[in-house]
């Protein structure tokens, strides 16, 4: 009875969705998927660089100093335009890992695994572990000239804490430092954001030359954001995922 | 005109004069109680001094005063019964929960009062209306019940609120708020003038208690402090009949229905809307009376009979002729002076004895006659019998109703009058004769300060009773200003549709009447006196002195008849146990702790958006 | 296509979050639909025949057509949003556990 | 005026919240001031305020960039989030501990969500003040409750998203203004269009607005919450969601005919469905929350009639005396064990100036003259009837009397002790406990001394305080200092 009178209210409003998104005989249209004109958008601006009134072509490996030096261009709108929703996004993770970690406080220690891990998986996994911070490091200093970046690099990063925490029943990260390096880059990242005002007149506004497109030290602030947020994101789920595979002392 | 006595600087003094009684109370409650008395009085004795300067314009901040000859009828009323009230203050501070609220609350009503009677603009009028029932509000529950405030609150806030809406739609037309400006503009437009009747007519009804409102009275007059009881039946109810003499007289929306065929019933000697008023006002003398019998409780008794009368205010007004208004005026003015009086009465008795039940009650006559005498002649004008004032106003009221032909509404009236006897007889002998109940030995006379409002209540019924000219030319003024012809006054005489009054006269033979029965009553021998316990009955005493009591089941035989009698009362309960019923169910059909039902809920509502919003 | 399979994923999940009570399901539920709701944010950035909007040394030219990248970008946001909401539920989930001794809801009682 | 002010009142507590990790034991140092800072930042703004201003986050002019819009609407939205939280703050501090750095996230997400000028920017705020309430309610005994709100939330916030998508597709842009312009430049009629995208994002703001019936975790989350979380809940959450909500029903909402009735049903009926749940309920803290729903239900309703003015008004009402008497409510509860209004007959017989406060703002909460609630509903009222309305100004006076009658209870039944029909005894109050905090007092009064006062003042100054502007009054009158 339940399921049936779910599927029937999900079918109502599918059907509603639906028909408003893709059968509407209404003049305004939803565009269908592709059928898009990027003049229409604002996007429109973020792939030529030209929010400022740049006029010129952007070509890789030779235009300096336009207003976003990424060649990402996800990246310029992520760390340039819209710096501030990434800034939000930030804090997102930031009070929610905090809030992690208000629910599951007091003394901790490790929950025991099923089988516990024998020495070739634990020193095995701390080399897999390099790489993969490696990469997750590579990843956000690299996040605009690249796909990637500093969330998906921290998510390396973290998921590299995960593996040791899965092969070494012993291992605990350091919850403290992880909580100095969340809160420095925090900190830092707001503290960019101020420089902005004081060097370049606006919050988050970039103050650094933003070089050639296409270099890896070009793009002004970007790659120091990236480094700053993958370092927060990646001690951010660190930290959640202690929470996760830990389990309160009794007294 | 200076601003030192002025009708916003009585209103201003009188709040100031609130702040300073709730200060000194905390120092000193009978200080506190001292105030009141003093506020109150010096505000009435700067009223009485304006007299001549009615119609005069000040302002205060964008509230704006003028004083209308009606307004100052009004005004002085409620002054003096404030005043008079004041004095019992003294002795109840003791009893009182809140005595520094009380006497703040006290003189900020009679603020409120003063300034709703007084306000210029109809939203002046509206904010001491309110600010009246606020004070009143938290008044009550320092008394015996805490619902009762609630019902009050209730029903008075149904009343200014559809008061409030009339306002300001008839704003938003007229672009005043200007009274006199407004009700002109409103008697030009069928449609205006009926949103005015309606919505200030039913703030009127409200707040004099016209059935089907009539349920707060009882439970709030019944239930207030003894000492807010008078102030609620014997002023504030008044404020009704302003609203209503608003609505009807002053619009005049007698005159815009009466040329409009829309309102003319067939065979009616009145529009309809009026009508309807008369006909309210005819079933609250019926209820009031009916249930004035029934009641166990003085003063909800004298609540109940302050329903009835308030029927005879409504419908004197909304008959709408000189005759008829002019003794709606007189019996309002009546009505306050008795009513206050009675339950002052009923004040001094709770105050010797701490109880209004009147089966524990009795033979007080011999321990408080004073007391006992200003029951007897607040009764004599509520029932409207010569020579107190009372009759004037019933007299003119039923003078008006046969000349107009109205035959059933003046048999209710008349039913009233009749119903009245029975039911104020039976507190004067519960209460005052009989056998004193053996716990009330030591009971003894109101004390001297409480005497003298009282003395000078039933005094004033009494003159007016006598030589009622002396308010009726004043009323006469104000209706011919209201538009209306003015009354015919001869000297002492007053003139009817049918025939002539001549209150002195009457008086006078009456007072001979009495002095005759005095001397028989003198010299015939007098009967033995017998204790109330003095018996027994099969040989046994009987030690339960409720059973023997001369009022155990007074009406016994007529209560019978009220038990399948439909039940206002139990409508509204009903009503309310309904609203209680559907909250419960919201609360529980959309509050849940599991999410799936809530998000049933919002996917439902979501549908209803996209399919109302696509239709 | 892709457009409509993400608006049933979301749909999908909405039936999740009707028909089920287990606070680990709802919390699978929600995450369907976050997932159908961003794959739905992408597939309107999509412009036909668009390329990667990344610069590189084979697209080096702004002028070509890309792909709306604007959308990208929220979904980023939104796809973090997303981990902390439900890195939040799980910690509630295994804290009312750890009270109730259950997943399921119903069986934790109250009003 | 200095322009960064404005995003410092977003950037100077995330920035607090971020350190007091680092710190741990500044933590409440830096939460002080941060909320100092804000409230001396929106005094500064308000102070030196001539005309709108947009403020360009990261220096991309909008609509490509990101913007801040402070013009009157935000500039009375931030003074009162500020001032309230900082009030809420401070009254309830002895439940901060552990929480600072939420309660510094939250701030600066509230007044992102007052401030922000950009659709999604909006939600990303929106997101987090919701995540920082979760968290919050995790305080209460209750977490199943904290659950069901985050389950609701996130689907609210997900619809939120999935209409701001929609609108992106048609519009192509993501700044309120700019699509504002793109509709008005648009020949042919867009409302049916805007169907779907209008109601995914009503319902959206709705969960959080608290509009029946998607406010179904409100219940659970504040029927037994302290005086932080719940105060901050009713009143500072609710005016930033609200305030947001009308602006986007100002900006944004061109609607058909029919949606416009469906909305006005959802909350006219959350209006009325609310208060007569309210009415039936014994319990302060309930009682409270009902109210504070149905309120939101009118203000949401007058904003839909366009009525921007009359909205603020009803709501710096609500949000002013619904902290207040939730504070207080939560107080009593904490202090007395329970909230039941039956078993707290005379209670402020123990502390009388908490009395007086609690009556004040009950009082301005029900529209009483000579209480500002008073200047709120005939504002109300005058405007509707302006706007030709009837029907909406008697469904609110029928709905007042159902108010009335439960706040009327309420306070009769908090200041006198006695069963009915005794008389009420000062003695019987002996058991309550209404302890004293000096700070508790000292804030409850002054902010009762100013409702009172700004229900008297324009009563005494302005000849036509029925048709306030509170918009332009705070261009005039604060601006012109």
């Amino acid at each position: 009875m339940k399921q049936i009178v779910s599927i029937l209210l999900v079918a109502a409003i599918g059907i509603l969705i639906f028909s408003a998104l893709y059968f509407s005989d209404e003049t305004l249209k939803f565009n269908e998927y592709g059928n898009v004109n990027l003049d229409d958008r604002v996007s429109e601006k973020y792939i030529d660089k030209s929010v400022n009134g740049n006029t010129e072509e952007i070509i890789f490996g030779e235009t300096q100093n336009a207003e976003s030096g990424s060649a990402n261009m996800v990246t310029s709108v992520v760390v340039n335009y819209r710096s501030f929703d990434t800034l939000g996004e930030v804090t997102v993770l930031f009070v929610s890992a905090l809030g992690v970690g208000l629910l599951l406080n007091g003394k901790r220690k490790r929950k025991n695994l099923k089988d516990a891990p024998n020495f070739i998986l634990k020193q095995g996994a701390r080399i897999i572990f390099g790489i993969m911070v490696v990469f997750g490091v590579y990843m956000f200093i690299h996040g605009h000239i690249t796909p990637g970046g500093g969330f998906p690099g921290g998510a390396i990063i973290a998921a590299s804490i995960l593996l040791l925490y899965l092969s070494d029943d012993e291992f605990r990260v350091k919850l403290s430092a992880a909580k100095a390096v969340e809160s420095t880059a925090g900190s830092l990242y707001v503290i960019v954001g101020l420089l902005g005002i004081v060097l370049a007149g606006y919050f988050l506004q970039n103050f650094l030359p933003t070089g050639t497109v296409g270099e890896v030290i070009s793009s002004g602030v970007i790659p120091i954001v990236y480094m700053l947020i993958g370092l927060k994101v990646g001690s951010e789920l660190s930290s959640v995922i202690d929470g996760f595979l830990t389990e309160e002392v009794e007294g | 005109m200076d601003f030192i006595l002025s009708v916003p600087a009585i209103v201003v003094g009188l709040f100031a004069a609130a702040v300073l009684a709730y200060l000194l109370t905390k120092a000193n409650k009978i200080l506190g109680a001292l105030i009141t008395v003093l506020g109150s009085g010096a505000a009435l004795a700067a009223m009485l001094m304006l007299k001549g300067d009615i119609n005069s314009v000040q302002s205060l901040g964008a509230l704006g005063f003028k004083l209308t000859d009606y307004g100052w009828f009004f005004s002085v009323l409620m002054l003096l019964i404030f005043f008079s009230v004041s004095f019992f203050n003294l002795y109840w501070m003791k009893k009182i929960i809140h005595p520094a609220a009380y006497n703040f609350l006290y003189l900020v009503a009679l603020a409120g009062t003063v300034g709703a009677f007084t306000a210029k603009d109809f939203i002046g009028l509206f904010i001491f209306w309110e600010t009246i029932v606020w004070a009143s509000m938290f008044i009550i529950p320092f008394g015996k019940s805490r619902n009762a405030s609630v019902v009050y609150y209730a029903f008075s806030a149904f009343g200014s609120l559809s008061m409030l809406f009339g306002i300001l739609y008839l704003y938003s037309k007229t672009g005043s708020f200007d009274i006199q400006y407004v009700l002109e503009q409103a008697s030009m437009n069928t449609t205006y003038a009926l949103v005015a009747f309606i919505t200030i007519g039913i703030a009127g009804l409200v707040k004099i208690g016209v059935f089907p409102f009539h349920l707060w009275l009882p439970k709030a007059h019944g239930n207030a402090p003894d000492t807010f009881s008078p102030i609620l039946s014997g002023g504030l109810v008044k404020a009704g009949g302003f609203a209503a003499f608003l609505a009807v007289i002053v619009m005049p929306s007698y005159k815009v229905f009466a040329s409009n065929a829309l309102f003319l019933g067939r065979e009616l000697a009145m529009p309809v809307p009026n009508y309807i008023l008369v006909f309210l006002g005819a079933v609250s003398i019926v209820v009031g009376t009916l249930m004035a019998i029934k009641s166990e409780d003085f003063k909800k008794l004298i609540a109940y009979s302050s329903v009835a009368n308030g029927g005879y205010i409504i419908i004197g007004i909304a008959i709408a002729d000189s005759l008829s208004v002019g003794g709606a005026f007189m019996h309002m003015f009546a009505h306050a002076l008795a009513s206050a009086a009675a339950f002052l009465s009923a004040a001094a008795v709770v105050h010797r004895t701490g109880t209004t039940k009147m089966s524990e009650l009795g033979g007080l006559i011999h321990r408080m006659p004073l007391t006992y005498l200003v029951y007897l002649i607040a009764i004599i004008s509520m029932a409207g019998i010569p020579p107190m004032s009372g009759f004037i106003s019933k007299w003119m009221l039923f003078q008006s109703m046969i000349g107009k032909g109205m035959v059933f509404t003046a048999a209710a009236a008349f039913f009233g009058s009749i119903g009245s006897f029975l039911y104020v007889f039976r507190p004067l002998s519960a209460v005052f004769l009989g056998q004193l109940s053996p716990k009330h030995e030591s009971v003894k006379e109101a004390p001297f300060l409480m005497q003298v409002p009282m003395i000078g209540l039933s005094l004033l019924t009494l003159l007016f009773g006598v030589f009622p000219n002396i308010v009726l030319r004043f009323i006469s003024d104000i209706l011919k200003t209201a538009g209306l012809d003015g009354l015919t006054l001869n000297g002492l005489v007053i003139s009817g549709t049918n025939g002539q009054l001549n209150p002195s006269l009457v008086s006078l033979i009456f007072g001979i009447g009495f002095f005759i029965a005095l001397i028989i009553f003198i010299i015939h021998p007098k009967s033995r006196k017998v204790d109330l316990m003095d018996t027994y009955t099969a040989s046994e005493f009987i030690y339960t002195p409720e059973l023997l009591h001369y009022s155990y089941a007074f009406y016994a035989p007529f209560e019978r008849l009220y038990e399948n009698a439909p039940s206002t009362e139990k409508w509204y309960a009903a009503l309310i146990k309904k609203i209680e019923e559907a909250g419960q169910l919201v609360s529980y059909t959309f509050f849940n702790n599991k999410p799936r039902i809530i998000v049933f809920w919002m996917v439902c509502a979501v549908i209803a958006l996209l399919w109302g919003g696509s239709l | 296509m892709i457009q409509y399979f993400s608006i049933v994923l979301m749909l999908v999940g909405i039936y999740g979050l009707l028909s089920q009570r287990n606070v680990i399901k709802l919390i699978a539920a929600l995450n369907i639909f976050e997932i159908g709701l961003n794959l739905f944010i992408v597939s309107i950035g999509f412009v036909k025949d668009g390329l990667v909007p990344i610069l590189t040394s084979n697209n080096e030219s702004s002028a070509m057509l890309y792909v709306d990248p604007l959308p990208h970008a929220l979904v980023l946001t939104s796809i973090v949003i997303g981990v902390g909401v439900t890195a939040l539920a799980l910690a509630l989930a295994k804290k009312m556990h750890d009270k109730y001794g259950t997943y399921d809801m119903d069986e934790m009682g109250g009003k | 005026m200095n322009t960064s002010f404005i995003i410092l009142l977003i950037a100077v507590p995330l920035g607090a919240a971020f350190l007091s990790v680092l710190v741990k034991k500044l933590g409440k140092y830096f939460l002080g001031a941060a909320i100092g800072f804000n409230l001396a930042a929106s005094g500064i703004l308000a102070y030196d305020y001539v005309s709108p201003v947009i403020y360009e986050i990261g220096g991309f002019k909008p609509p490509y960039g990101i913007s801040l819009v402070l013009d009157e609407y935000s500039l009375l939205g931030i003074l009162l989030l500020n001032v309230v939280f900082a009030l809420i703050a401070i009254m309830a501090c002895k439940y901060i501990k552990k929480y600072e750095v939420v309660l510094s996230v939250a701030l600066a997400a509230l007044n992102g969500v007052i401030l922000t000028g950009d659709l999604f920017n909006l939600f990303v705020f929106m997101e987090i003040s919701a995540i920082a309430a979760y968290i919050l309610t995790t305080m209460n005994k209750n977490i199943k409750y904290t659950f069901n709100y985050l389950v609701l939330g996130t689907l609210g916030s997900g619809l939120l998203l999935f209409g701001i998508a929609v609108i992106y597709n048609m519009f192509g842009s993501l700044n309120i203004m700019d699509i504002q312009n793109r509709m008005a430049i648009i020949s042919y009629p867009v409302a049916g269009a805007l169907v779907l995208p209008l109601a995914l994002i009503f319902t959206g703001l709705s969960v959080e607005a608290k509009l029946l019936p998607f406010s179904g975790w409100a219940r659970g989350v504040l029927k037994d919450s302290n005086s932080l979380v719940g105060t901050l809940i009713v009143s500072a959450f609710s005016a930033a969601v609200l305030l947001a909500f009308g602006r986007l029903i100002d900006s944004l909402f061109v609607m058909s005919d029919s949606l416009l009735i469906v909305f006005t049903v959802v909350t006219v009926g959350t209006l009325i469905l609310a208060e007569i749940a309210a009415f039936s309920k014994k319990n302060l803290r309930e009682i409270l929350l009902f109210s504070s729903i149905a309120q939101s239900g009118l203000v949401v309703a007058l904003f839909l009639q366009g009525l921007k003015s009359a909205a603020l008004l009803v709501l710096i009402n609500n949000v002013i005396s619904k902290m207040i008497l939730f504070t207080l409510a939560a107080k009593i509860g904490e202090d007395n064990g329970t909230d039941k209004l039956e078993d707290l007959k005379g209670v402020f017989l123990k502390n009388k100036v908490l009395g007086f406060g609690f009556t004040a703002a009950a009082m301005s909460l029900i529209g009483l003259p000579l209480f500002f609630g008073f200047i709120a509903k005939a504002n109300v009222l005058v405007s509707l009837f302006e706007a030709n309305n009837i029907w909406l100004p008697m469904v609110i006076l029928i709905v007042s009397v159902i108010e009335g009658a439960y706040v009327v209870r309420m306070l009769t039944t908090l200041w006198n002790t006695g069963e009915e029909g005794e008389l009420a005894k000062a003695e019987d109050a002996k058991q309550y406990k209404l302890t004293n905090k000096v700070r508790l007092t000292i804030i409850i009064t002054i902010a009762a001394i100013a409702i009172v006062a700004a229900g008297i003042l324009p009563l005494l100054q302005m000849n036509d305080w029925f048709n306030f502007d509170i918009l332009s009054f705070l261009t005039d009158g604060l601006g012109g200092v």
